[in-house]
C-alpha cells in the first residue's frame, strides 16, 4: 500500500480522529466511548472527536478538516458506506489510514480494518428467536408477527430488515400459519414505535411477536402495550413476545424486569476499543496483525443469559456506557 | 343636517364574518368525515373504540403543542423551538426524578422549564426585538444542545408509576395524556374565544401598530404567548416521557413541523390575527385519522411522508380554494 | 408626459378629436352585502380636469379602482378615445396611459424614492440591468416638479406621509399619460404642497392630459376642475360645469340635505388646565415643545410637513420616548411610557394613519370599537361579555352615523371616512378627558366632517381639552379657539382666536 | 399663499439609507473577521490555505441553496423544501446516471427536477394563493417521500468522474463546488442588487399591492423566485451526489433551516423586502467558519448544537441592538 510510508511518523504522539454518524442513540454514544477508553490506555495517542448527527456532507466536511489537521489515523463511523468513500479516497491520498467502525467504506481496501457486527444476521436471528417462543407456544411455528422497522435508508435499518425479512420468508414457507401482519418504519424513534405500535393493538387483538429494527423501537412497543392493558408476562399464553437488537441500558432493564422476551445484543464498547487497538499497532508498523475486515461477534440476550458469566465476558455495554 | 339621516340599510351580510368562519370550519370538518367514512368503510378495526382511542392518544402530544404554537401564530408569531425543547424538559423532569425528587415537583419542573425557555424566546421577541423565527430556530439548536448536555447523550429511564400513568396510564377507557390534551384544548379554546387576553392575542396578530396605540398591552401580550407555547412543551416534554417511561435528548425532532402543519390546516394565517383551537383540533385528529389510516391500510414505509405531503396539501389548497369561489 | 426616460413624444391630441378621451358607461359594481356603483357614467376630455365629490362611501375610488384595472365592473364599457378597453390587471391601465394615484398610500417602503417613482417601468439597460444615474437623475427632476426636496437615494420608509404622498405624485409623472386620476391627493398636503400640486395640474391639462381630481375641499374642487360630478350612494347624480355650482348646490347634492353652518358654534367655558406639557423634547425628532390645554378648549397645531406634529402627540401619548420634559395631567405630574398609561390618565389618540396605526383592517367595526376597553365589556375584566360589545358598537354607529351594513362588517371594507369614524368612536370608548386628534378629518366627507365638528364641540362642552394637528388651514381658523404653530421640531409661535389669519399662520410656519 | 413655498430642506436623511445599509453589513463582517482572528491565533492549523479551501467546499452546498432562499425570502416568502429537494434531484441524477444517460443530461435533469418542484410551489403560492410555508412543508414532505420511492430507499452510487468532479474535484487549487458556489454568488448578487428584475423582487416583497398597482407582474416575479430557488437545490443535489459519488434519499435533512438562518445572518428580514446577496453570502461564511472552528477546536460534539444555536442567536441580536441603536 501505497500510504503506508506515513506510519513512519516520528513523533512520539499521535493524533487520531474520530468522526460517528451521530450521537442521538446510546449505541454511537458506546462507540465514542469505547474509542475514549481505548486512546486513554495509549499514552501516545491523542483523540480528535465529532459527530456528523446523522448527514453526510456534514461528515464528509468534519472528516475534511481533520484530514487538514494532518491527524495520524482516522476512525470513521460512516452514515453511508458509498458516500464517505471519497473523502476516505481523500485520506488515503494524504497517507491517512482509514478504519472503520460498524460501517465501512465501500471501496475494499482503502481501509486498514472495518469492524462490524453482521446486521443481517441480527434481523435473521431475531426471526429465529421468534419462531422458536411461538414453537414453544403452539407447539408448531404459527402466530401473527408484527414487523417495526428501523430508519429507512440506513445501513442498519436495511440491512437489518433484509435479515428478517428473508429468514421470515424461508420459515413461511415451511409454517403457513406464521403470518406477517403489519410491517412499518417506527425509524429508530420510540415515540413513533409506541404510536404505531398502539394502532396496531387496536387493530389486532391477536399479535404474538414483534420484531423491532432496534432497542429504541421496542421500548415503544412495550409501553403501547402496557397502556393498552394488553401485557401479560413472559410465559402467559396471552404474551406478546418482544425482540429487539443492540443491548440498550433501558433494553436490559426491561428484560430484567421481565418487560421483554430479549435484545440482539451488539457491544461497540468492546469493538471500539479493538478498532483503537489496530489503530496503535498500525501507527507502531504492526500491520500483519489487523485483520481487513472482521465481524465483531453478538449476543442474545434474554432474562435467563443477561447475568450469565458469558454475557459477562461479552460485556453488558449498555449498563457501562452510562457510568 | 338632517338628522333623520339612515345608512343604507345591512343587506345580506350581517354577521358575515361569523358565517364565513363556519364554512372555514366547515371545509376541515367535511374533509374529517370524508377521511373517517373512507377509513370506516375500508377498514374495518377502525370504527372500533380501542382504535379510536388510539387516535386520540396518539394525537395529544402534538395536540398538547399545537395549542400553544396557535396562540404564537395568531400572533404573527412562530415557534420553531417546541420540538427541541419537549426533549429537553423530558431529560430534565427524568434527571430529577432520578435524584428521586416528588413526581408533581418534576412535573412542574419540566413545564416550568418550557414556560423559561419560552420567556427567554419572549424576552428577545418582544425587548430585542428580533424576529420570532430565528430566534426560536436558534433556541432550537440550543435547546436541543443543552438535552445532550445535561444527559451526556443518554436516555434517562425508570420513572414512578405515578409519572409513567401522566402519559401511559388510562383513567377508565380514556387514556390520561388524551384527557390532559381534552383538558388543554378545552381551556385555551375559551381563553382565546371568549376571554380579553384571547381577543388581544388577535388585535396584536391583526395589527400590532394599532393594537398598541389602543392600549393593549402588546409586550405582555406577546411574551405571555411564547411563555405558554413553551409551558405546552414542557407538558409536552412530561407526557412524552412518562408514556416512555424514558426520555432521551433526541425526541421528538421535527415536532414542530408538524405541529405547524396542523395550525394551518386548522385554518391559521401564518400572518397572524386569524386561526382557532378548534381549527386547530380538527388539524391535529386529521393528521392522526392520516397516520392511523396508514398504518392501518398497511401503506408500504416509503409512501407514507409522500401522502403526509400530499394531504397537508390538499387540506390548505381547498381552504384556499374555498376563499377564492367566496372572492376572498 | 414623457420624462426624458419615456419612449414616445407625448400624445398631445387623439387623431379624432371629435371623441372623448374617456367614457366610462353604465357602470355597476357590487361587494358582498353592498352595492357600490349602480349604472355611474362619467366622460372626460382632453386638457380637462373632472371633479369627482361626494361622501364617504359614495364608491369614487371604487370607480376608479374600476379605471385602473383593480376591479373588474359587473356591468358597464370602457371607451379611450372611442376605442373599447377593459383593464384586466393595473398593468393594462398603465399601459393604457391611464395614471390612478390610490387614496391608499401604495409605496414600497424600503427601496429609495427613485426607485419607487419609476416602479413598474425602472430604465432598463443591458441585460436587464437598471439605469442608475439615469434613474436617480429623472428622479431629481420629478421631485423638484412636485416640491419635495430629498435625495432620490432615500428610503421611503423615512419619509413622513405627506412627502410620501408627493413620491406618488410624482410617480404619475414619471409616467406617460394620457389620464390621471387624484383620489385625494391633498388630504395629507400642506397649503404650500398643495399649491405645487395645483400648478403642476395646470401644467398637465395644457399638455392635453385629462384629469380626474377627487377632494372633499370643495375650495379646491371650485379652484381646479373644469367640470364637477356629484355621486351619492353610488349613483352619479349631476354633473355641471365648474362654473354652474354653488357651493351650497354641491353640497345639497352630495348629502342630498342642506347644511347650515361648516362649522358650528360652541358654546364652551374654560375651565382648568387639563393638560400641561413643559420643556418635552424627543431626541431627533422635536424640542423644547411647551404649551397648556384647558378644560373645553380647542387647540390647533398647525405647521408644515415634516414639522414633527404627529411625533408631539405620539409622545405626550407614550407611544414614542421623551427624551426631556415634564407632562402634568389635571395638575398631576404623569410619566407616560405607553399608550395603555396615557389612555388611563384620560388622553386619547386618534393616529393620522388609519390603516397603518388606527385599525386592524382584517377585524370587524366592532372587534375594533371595543379594542380599547376590552376590560370594560368583559365579566371580572376577563371574560368577554358579547352582548355589551354588541351594544357599544351599535351606539357608536348611532352616534357617529357609521355608515355600515352592520357592527359585524369587516373595517377594510368600508370606506376611508367611515374607517376614520371608527377609530374615532374608539377613542371616545374609554371617556378620556384630553384628546389628541391627528388629523382628524382627513379624508372625510362635508357631512361627516361637520358631525366630527359637532363631536369635538360637543366634547368640549363636556369638559374635555382637544388638541387637533390639521393641515387644512380653513379648519384650524374655523374649528380652534388658538392654534400653534411648528416649525422644524419647535413651537414658532401661537396665535390667537382674535389674530386669526391664514397668512400670519403660514408665516410662522413657514419662514426663518 | 406663496406658491413658490418650498418644504423644509431634508435634515439629516441625505443618502443614509446606503450608509445603514453599510453598518449593517459590517456588523456582520465585523463578527466574521472576530471569529476569525480568534480562530488564527488559537488554532494553528486555521490559517493554512488547505484549511481555508475546506471552509470553503464545506459552505458550497448550504451557499447555492442559501442564494436561492434570498431571492424566496426577500419576496416574503419562504422555502422550507430545498433540503428535500436537493435529496431527490440528488437521486434522481444518480439514478439517471446509472441509466447510462451521459453526464450533462443528468446534470441538467437534477437541476430541471429542481427547477420543476419550484415551479409547483409558484403556482400554489400565485395561482392557488396558498401560504408559503405551508406549500414548502407538503413539497418537504412529498418531495423526501419521492426520494425513497424511486430509490427503494437504497444509496444510488458509482458516478461516472466527470459528475463527481462537479462536487469534488478541483481546478488548480480550487474545489470545483466551492467555484461553482462563487459563479452562483456572483451571478445572483448582480440580478438581485442590479436589475430591473431584482428591484422587482425587493417591490414585491415590500408591498405586493403596491407593486401590482405600479402594474409589475407580482405573479410572474413570484414564480421565478421559487423556480429559482428549486432550480439552485437541483444544483445543490447534483453538487452533494458528486461530491459524495452517491445520492442518497436521506441526505440533507434540515440543510433548508441552516440556510434560513444563513439568509436571516445576512441582514434579511422574514417579511420581505430586505435582504442581500452579499448578506447571505457573509452569513454562510459564519456558519462555516463556526463549523470549521468547532472540529479545529475539538469542541466535545454535545456542545456543537448548543453553540451554532448560540451563533444564530448572537449574531442577529447584534443586528437587532444596532437597530435599535439607531432608532430604526
Ligand atoms: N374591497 C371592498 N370590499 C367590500 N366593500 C367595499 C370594498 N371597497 C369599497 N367597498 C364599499 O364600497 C362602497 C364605496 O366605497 P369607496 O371606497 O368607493 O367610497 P369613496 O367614495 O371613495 O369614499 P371615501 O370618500 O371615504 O374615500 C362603500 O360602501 C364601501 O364600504
Ligand atoms: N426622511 C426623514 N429622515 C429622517 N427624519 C425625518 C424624515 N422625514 C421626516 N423626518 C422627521 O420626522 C419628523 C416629523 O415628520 P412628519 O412628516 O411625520 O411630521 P408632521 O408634522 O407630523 O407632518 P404631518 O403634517 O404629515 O402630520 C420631523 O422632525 C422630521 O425631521
Ligand atoms: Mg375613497
Ligand atoms: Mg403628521
Amino acid at each position: 500500500l501505497a500510504w503506508a510510508a506515513s506510519a513512519a511518523h516520528a513523533a512520539d504522539s499521535y493524533t487520531v480522529g474520530l468522526s460517528v454518524a451521530t450521537l442521538a442513540n446510546p449505541f454511537f454514544q458506546g462507540m465514542t466511548k469505547g474509542v475514549q477508553a481505548g486512546i486513554a490506555q495509549h499514552p501516545d495517542l491523542k483523540l480528535i472527536n465529532t459527530s456528523a448527527n446523522g448527514d453526510a456532507n456534514t461528515q464528509t466536511n468534519q472528516v475534511t478538516d481533520l484530514i487538514n489537521q494532518h491527524v495520524a489515523a482516522l476512525i470513521l463511523n460512516p452514515i453511508n458506506a458509498n458516500s464517505i468513500v471519497p473523502v476516505v479516497k481523500e485520506a488515503n491520498k494524504k497517507g491517512i489510514p482509514v478504519f472503520t467502525l460498524d460501517r465501512g467504506a465501500a471501496c475494499g481496501d482503502c481501509q486498514v480494518n472495518f469492524l462490524e457486527t453482521d446486521n443481517v444476521a441480527l434481523g435473521k436471528e431475531g426471526a429465529d428467536f421468534i419462531a422458536e417462543q411461538l414453537k414453544k407456544r403452539y407447539g408448531s411455528v404459527k402466530g401473527n408477527v408484527v414487523d417495526l422497522e428501523g430508519l429507512l435508508g440506513t445501513t442498519a435499518g436495511d440491512e437489518r430488515e433484509q435479515g428478517f425479512a428473508a429468514e421470515l420468508a424461508v420459515l413461511q414457507k415451511d409454517n403457513p400459519d406464521l403470518k406477517l401482519v403489519a410491517k412499518q418504519a417506527a425509524d429508530f424513534d420510540a415515540d413513533k414505535a409506541f404510536n404505531i405500535m398502539t394502532q396496531l393493538l387496536a387493530a389486532h387483538n391477536d399479535i404474538d411477536a414483534v420484531f423491532n429494527g432496534n432497542d429504541d423501537n421496542a421500548v415503544g412497543a412495550i409501553r403501547a402495550i402496557r397502556q393498552a392493558n394488553r401485557f401479560a408476562p413472559i410465559g402467559d399464553p396471552k404474551h406478546i413476545v418482544i425482540i429487539s437488537i443492540d443491548g440498550t441500558e433501558q433494553a436490559l432493564s426491561a428484560i430484567r424486569k421481565g418487560q421483554m422476551d430479549g435484545t440482539l445484543s451488539q457491544n461497540p464498547l468492546t469493538m471500539a476499543k479493538q478498532s483503537v487497538a489496530y489503530v496503535e499497532a498500525y501507527l507502531h508498523g504492526d500491520k500483519a496483525s489487523i485483520p481487513a475486515h472482521q465481524f465483531w461477534p453478538h449476543m442474545l440476550l434474554t432474562k435467563e443469559t443477561i447475568d450469565s458469566p458469558a454475557a459477562k465476558a461479552y460485556g453488558l455495554w449498555g449498563d457501562e456506557v452510562s457510568q | 343636517m338632517a338628522s333623520g339621516q339612515t345608512s343604507p340599510a345591512p343587506k345580506r351580510n350581517f354577521g358575515l364574518s361569523s358565517v364565513t368562519r363556519a364554512i372555514n370550519e366547515l371545509t376541515i370538518v367535511v374533509g374529517f368525515v370524508a377521511i373517517s367514512v373512507y377509513l370506516a368503510i375500508t377498514t374495518p378495526s377502525f370504527l372500533t373504540s380501542a382504535n379510536l382511542l388510539s387516535i386520540l392518544l396518539a394525537s395529544s402530544l402534538i395536540g398538547i403543542v399545537a395549542v400553544g404554537e396557535t396562540f404564537v401564530i395568531v400572533t404573527g408569531g412562530i415557534d420553531l423551538s417546541v420540538g427541541s425543547v419537549v426533549a429537553f424538559t423530558g431529560v430534565m423532569a427524568g434527571l430529577a426524578l432520578n435524584a428521586h425528587i416528588p413526581v408533581p415537583i418534576a412535573v412542574l419542573l419540566g413545564v416550568g422549564i418550557g414556560a423559561l425557555s419560552g420567556g427567554f424566546i419572549a424576552f428577545a421577541v418582544t425587548t430585542l426585538n428580533m424576529a420570532p423565527f430565528i430566534v426560536s430556530l436558534a433556541v432550537l439548536a440550543m435547546a436541543r444542545g443543552l438535552a445532550f448536555i445535561v444527559t451526556n447523550g443518554n436516555t434517562i429511564f425508570s420513572f414512578p408509576d405515578a409519572f409513567d400513568n401522566i402519559g401511559g396510564g388510562n383513567i377508565g377507557p380514556f387514556p390520561v395524556a388524551a384527557l390532559i390534551a381534552a383538558a388543554v384544548f378545552l381551556i385555551a379554546g375559551l381563553v382565546l374565544a371568549r376571554t380579553v387576553f384571547g381577543a388581544e392575542v388577535y388585535a396584536v396578530g391583526g395589527n400590532r401598530d394599532a393594537a398598541r396605540l389602543a392600549g393593549i398591552p402588546v409586550t405582555r401580550t406577546l411574551a405571555i404567548v411564547y411563555i405558554i407555547s413553551g409551558a405546552l412543551a414542557g407538558l409536552g416534554g412530561v407526557v412524552l416521557a412518562g408514556r416512555l417511561d424514558s426520555a432521551q435528548p433526541i425526541a421528538a425532532v421535527g415536532l414542530e413541523l408538524n405541529a405547524i402543519a396542523a395550525v394551518v390546516i386548522g385554518g391559521a394565517s401564518l400572518f397572524g390575527g386569524k386561526g382557532s383551537i378548534l381549527g386547530t383540533l380538527l388539524g391535529v385528529l386529521i393528521i392522526g385519522l392520516i397516520n392511523n389510516g396508514l398504518t392501518l391500510k398497511n401503506v408500504q414505509p416509503f409512501w407514507v411522508q409522500f401522502i403526509q405531503g400530499a394531504v397537508i396539501f390538499g387540506a390548505v389548497l381547498i381552504d384556499s380554494l374555498n376563499q377564492k369561489r367566496r372572492g376572498g | 408626459m414623457a420624462t426624458g426616460l419615456g419612449r414616445k413624444t407625448p400624445r398631445k391630441c387623439g387623431p379624432d378629436s371629435m371623441t372623448r378621451l374617456l367614457e366610462m358607461q353604465g357602470i355597476s359594481m357590487g361587494f358582498p352585502g353592498v352595492k357600490a356603483l349602480s349604472d355611474v357614467s362619467i366622460s372626460l376630455d382632453r386638457g380637462e380636469v373632472l371633479g369627482i365629490v361626494g361622501e364617504n362611501g359614495a364608491g369614487k375610488s371604487t370607480l376608479m379602482k374600476i379605471l385602473a384595472g383593480v376591479f373588474r365592473p359587473d356591468a358597464g364599457q370602457l371607451h379611450l378615445e372611442g376605442v373599447p378597453f377593459s383593464p384586466r390587471r393595473p398593468k393594462d391601465a398603465l399601459d393604457a396611459g391611464i395614471i390612478v394615484i390610490h387614496q391608499e398610500l401604495s409605496l414600497i417602503p424600503e427601496r429609495s424614492v427613485a426607485e419607487n417613482i419609476f416602479l413598474g417601468h425602472l430604465p432598463r439597460g443591458r441585460l436587464g440591468g437598471i439605469r442608475r444615474a439615469a434613474l436617480n437623475r429623472e428622479a431629481s427632476r420629478l421631485l423638484a416638479r412636485v416640491g419635495l426636496s430629498v435625495s432620490p437615494r432615500t428610503l421611503v420608509r423615512r419619509l413622513g406621509i405627506a412627502q410620501q404622498q408627493l413620491v406618488e405624485i410624482a410617480r404619475a409623472l414619471s409616467r406617460e399619460a394620457r389620464v390621471i386620476v387624484m383620489d385625494e391627493p391633498t388630504a395629507t398636503l400642506t397649503t404650500a404642497e398643495q399649491r405645487i400640486l395645483f400648478a403642476t395640474i395646470a401644467t398637465l391639462r395644457n399638455a392635453g392630459v385629462g384629469l380626474v381630481f377627487i377632494s372633499h375641499h370643495l375650495e379646491e374642487v371650485f379652484e381646479i376642475c373644469d367640470r364637477v360630478t356629484v355621486l351619492r350612494d353610488g349613483a352619479a347624480v349631476e354633473t355641471r360645469a365648474t362654473k354652474d355650482w354653488t357651493e351650497d348646490a354641491l353640497i345639497q347634492a352630495m348629502v342630498n340635505r342642506p347644511i347650515e353652518a361648516l362649522f358650528p358654534a360652541r358654546h364652551a367655558t374654560l375651565g382648568e388646565v387639563l393638560l400641561q406639557v413643559e420643556g418635552l423634547s424627543s431626541a431627533g425628532r422635536f424640542e423644547d415643545v411647551s404649551f397648556e390645554l384647558r378644560a373645553g378648549e380647542v387647540v390647533g397645531l398647525g405647521g408644515l410637513i415634516g414639522a414633527g406634529r404627529t411625533e408631539v402627540l405620539k409622545t405626550i401619548y407614550g407611544a414614542l420616548p421623551a427624551t426631556k420634559g415634564k407632562i402634568h395631567v389635571e395638575s398631576r405630574e404623569r410619566h407616560i411610557r405607553s399608550p395603555r398609561q396615557a389612555l388611563s390618565a384620560g388622553v386619547a389618540l386618534v393616529p393620522e394613519d388609519r390603516k397603518g396605526e388606527g385599525l386592524v383592517m382584517p377585524f370587524s367595526l366592532r372587534t375594533n370599537v371595543a379594542m380599547s376597553t376590552l376590560t370594560k365589556v368583559s365579566w371580572l375584566r376577563s371574560i368577554l361579555a358579547q352582548g355589551r360589545i354588541d351594544r357599544l358598537a351599535e351606539h357608536a354607529v348611532e352616534d357617529l352615523r357609521i355608515r355600515t351594513p352592520g357592527i359585524r362588517q369587516l373595517v377594510r371594507s368600508l370606506s376611508g371616512g367611515n374607517q376614520q369614524k371608527v377609530v374615532l368612536s374608539r377613542a371616545l370608548t374609554t371617556k378620556p378627558r384630553i384628546f389628541l386628534l391627528d388629523e382628524p378629518t382627513r379624508g372625510i366627507d362635508v357631512g361627516a366632517k361637520v358631525e366630527v365638528y359637532r363631536l369635538i364641540n360637543a366634547l368640549a362642552e363636556r369638559g374635555a381639552a382637544i388638541l387637533v394637528v390639521s393641515s387644512d388651514m380653513l379648519e384650524l381658523l374655523g374649528l380652534c379657539d388658538r392654534v400653534l404653530v411648528m416649525r422644524t421640531g419647535r413651537i414658532a409661535g401661537m396665535v390667537a382666536k382674535a389674530d386669526f389669519s391664514q397668512e400670519r399662520i403660514m408665516a410662522l410656519a413657514a419662514l426663518g
